[in-house]
């Protein structure tokens, strides 16, 4: 068993990589970690889906307001600087190219771009949420997902054989092993854990693995 | 011009069988559950309305609300972007035993389109969905070398929402992030009723803090404390 | 020369079919003395192009605030129950089908309900505003407008000559000799004034008139 | 975050030549006075920027604000609604003369054109100038039996607008019917920089009240006592 990066490692790295002044979208529930590990010197403000920008950290048990939550139901809080609007002009932000990025959970990345993350296949009840929305909204879609699924198999792949949530929209992987980048249809290696071989990752990888230059070591803190 | 409606069976009454209705509310956040519940209640009264179209981001959560509304049978029909909740059980079973219908979709189109509904715009262009099977069989068309999705307006026969001030003229203003869907769901309904939160004299909303205008109101009805679905579901109740 | 209605008897006249509660948007100018003529017992709601529902009288020489005008640059006052807004959602409301009644002005009213009210050709600078919106927005359009043009030359007319502003749109007119409203592709009488003789009143419009029962006799207060 | 501008100077130094600008206001009212005469004061020292686009309801009124730019021969391309004013005499002349391009918009679907290039929405149907000069070569399409013509977004380089509050992160509010069409211009520019009569602390404008919120906002520039273009021409006021 490779070692690899806890879910808070990656939502860490993914952090690090938001400007100071950028405006974010994390997706409901494990990219929302993202928000917890931004660096102390830089100030992003975060949009949800359902009409708040500015918004801060979950209150404590018992001071929850119900009319004041994200898109994943949750409580939130304001930071000074909040905003409320209405649905429509939440989703011109999402679609008119006002965000800066937006971080979401993956099912599936392809080496074009695509990403498969809103359904597993006709199975259950099928439900999309916001997710149609940014990947073709926001200036940066990045992914942060397990390299692999629970079987093992490649989250990352050549082609989605799962539903497409969008079509050639992401650009950045942040997987459980490897800071991955995708240019002209290609996965191009970044970073990697140190102690991960590149042929042990490219086995672990469902598309080829296209290196540019150095590729760093992965390190982040334990967390 | 006095908008203001007494009780909430009244606010409720007109609405038919086989009625569109959008229902205001992301989640618990801004859904008129007594609005919901008096249309419940109707129901078990009369039997009517049912087999009604319903318009939210959501289809119920637990007992409450929507879900109730879905427990006794009354909605043939689903239009919503996510149809999940901590306890969507009530929903689930009536879709996979096939007795809603469920249209599905993208947040940002469903909040568009009612917008287009209520702006007179009968279709746009989005790029969300294009290559996905959501878009399969709507029009696609390429503008500036990018495709795009043709998407159609959606308009209701009624919108049920819910309010932190109402004037007796309409005008409304909401609470936090319950504002959401219901300010687009007021412009797109032939006909919308408001709960309103506290009910304020003509000239007491300033005009600068209306966010949904009277003009696109025909009913308030004051609910003083009204009940939030969350809040509910946390304590396990059911309607009725 | 035939009697004729003033413009302030014209306007008034209009106002008497505005019911109690309307929304209604007046265009600029003379359409805008509509208001005045109001019944005491009925409230309309007035609404501006320009972001304002709910305006009242002008304010008096010296009070006006400009930045609180209406789409014809007149200063106005706010009613209790008033509210401002964008411009899209101003336009939200007419081309939605929000507003009642429009009445507006016209150069020429085709019997087709067509309307050429916004240029009088090739000469000079073009200028529109929010009339070609207003025509396919609100639930009812009604014309004001003197019967002739100052040359004596019908204004009501078998087929626009003018650029159109919309087509098919007007379905009742209120000119200075009749009350015409357009059913079918034909101009049917309502009310004509009783010093007029028919075959007067046909020999002044640009295409038959028809009936549907009684004319009433148009008759109108001294203002 | 911090968008606060210190000077007007700054504000509209990144102008270029050709650029596309879409400036606030209807009439006077929303005229950001102080941000155009700015530009004027820059192109009178530098001799840019020149050959704009300037998108606005009007083309002007006496020889303040948007008429006293076109009067410096720094336009040419208007698109807007209704280029006549109480002095249009600037614009007229320049139009006439063949100086000044015009795109004639109705005013409806100049505000939803804009509204449309700020919310990602590349082209929409409205039923309005439907058979008339202004639909022209435009693509017209049938929905439920009625017509409607196909119309496309309009963005810009910049946005110049005026509001009322403004705090750090851009969050504006408007005064009166001075809102108008800069809420919109302030979503569909690559940058939008607001003149503010109060610039106050981030926190101090109730999130509720917010009309335009900073995400669409790069600068805040405040002007305490901001000129009126209505009260400038009734003075017979020129700039410079």
């Amino acid at each position: 068993m490779t070692e690899k990066l806890s879910n808070a490692q990656i939502a860490w790295r993914a952090a690090q990589d938001i400007k100071d002044g950028a405006y974010v979208n994390l997706g409901i529930g494990f990219p929302e970690m993202v928000a917890g590990y931004m660096p102390e010197d830089r100030e992003a403000v975060f949009h949800t889906e359902n009409g708040v920008l500015g918004f801060g950290r979950n209150p404590a048990p018992g001071d929850e307001d119900w009319d004041l939550i994200n898109a994943g139901k949750k409580a939130i809080t304001l930071r000074p600087g909040a905003a409320f609007f209405h649905h429509a002009d939440s989703f011109a932000m999402v679609r008119g190219g006002h965000l800066d990025v937006a971080i979401l959970g993956a099912y599936q990345v392809a080496q074009t771009g695509d990403l498969a993350n809103w359904s597993t296949g006709p199975k259950g009840v099928p439900a999309v949420g916001g997710a149609m929305d940014l990947v073709h909204g926001a200036k940066r879609v990045a992914v942060i997902t397990d390299h692999v699924t629970k079987h093992g198999e490649p989250k990352l792949v050549e082609a989605c054989t799962l539903p497409l949530t969008g079509v050639g929209c992401v650009t950045k992987v942040y997987t459980s092993f490897a800071v991955i980048d995708i240019v002209d249809g290609h996965f191009v290696l970044r970073e990697k854990l140190p102690g991960l071989s590149f042929d042990d990752l490219q086995s672990q990888t469902g598309a080829t693995l296209h290196t540019d230059g150095d590729v760093a070591d992965l390190t982040v803190p334990e967390l | 011009m006095d908008k203001r409606i007494a009780t909430l069976a009244e606010a409720v009454s007109g609405i038919p069988d086989g009625a569109s209705v959008m229902i205001g509310g992301f989640g618990g956040s801004g859904a008129p559950i007594e609005l919901i519940h008096a249309l419940i209640d109707r129901f078990l009264e009369t039997g009517s309305p049912k087999a009604l179209t319903v318009i939210n981001n959501n289809a119920g959560n637990g007992h409450v609300g929507i879900a109730a509304l879905i427990e006794q049978g009354m909605v043939a029909r689903m239009v919503c972007s996510f149809p999940r909740s901590a306890d969507p059980r009530v929903f689930t079973e009536r879709y996979q035993s096939g007795e809603i219908e469920l249209e599905l979709v993208p947040q940002g189109t469903l909040a568009e389109r009612i917008r287009a509904g209520g702006a007179g715009i009968p279709a746009f262009y989005t790029p969300t969905s294009y290559g996905t099977d959501l878009a399969k069989g709507k029009p696609v068309e390429e503008f500036d070398g990018r495709p795009y999705v043709q998407e159609r307006w959606l308009k209701a026969d009624f919108a049920l929402i819910k309010a932190e001030k109402g004037d007796p003229y309409g005008n409304l203003t909401y609470r936090m992030a319950a504002r959401n869907f219901s300010p687009l769901m007021a412009t797109a309904a032939a006909r919308t009723v408001a709960q309103v939160s506290h009910l304020v004299a003509a000239g007491d909303i300033d005009p600068e803090a209306v966010v949904t205008p009277g003009i696109f109101v025909d009913g308030v009805v004051e609910v003083a404390d009204p009940q939030q679905e969350e809040e509910l579901n946390r304590a396990g109740a059911h309607h009725p």
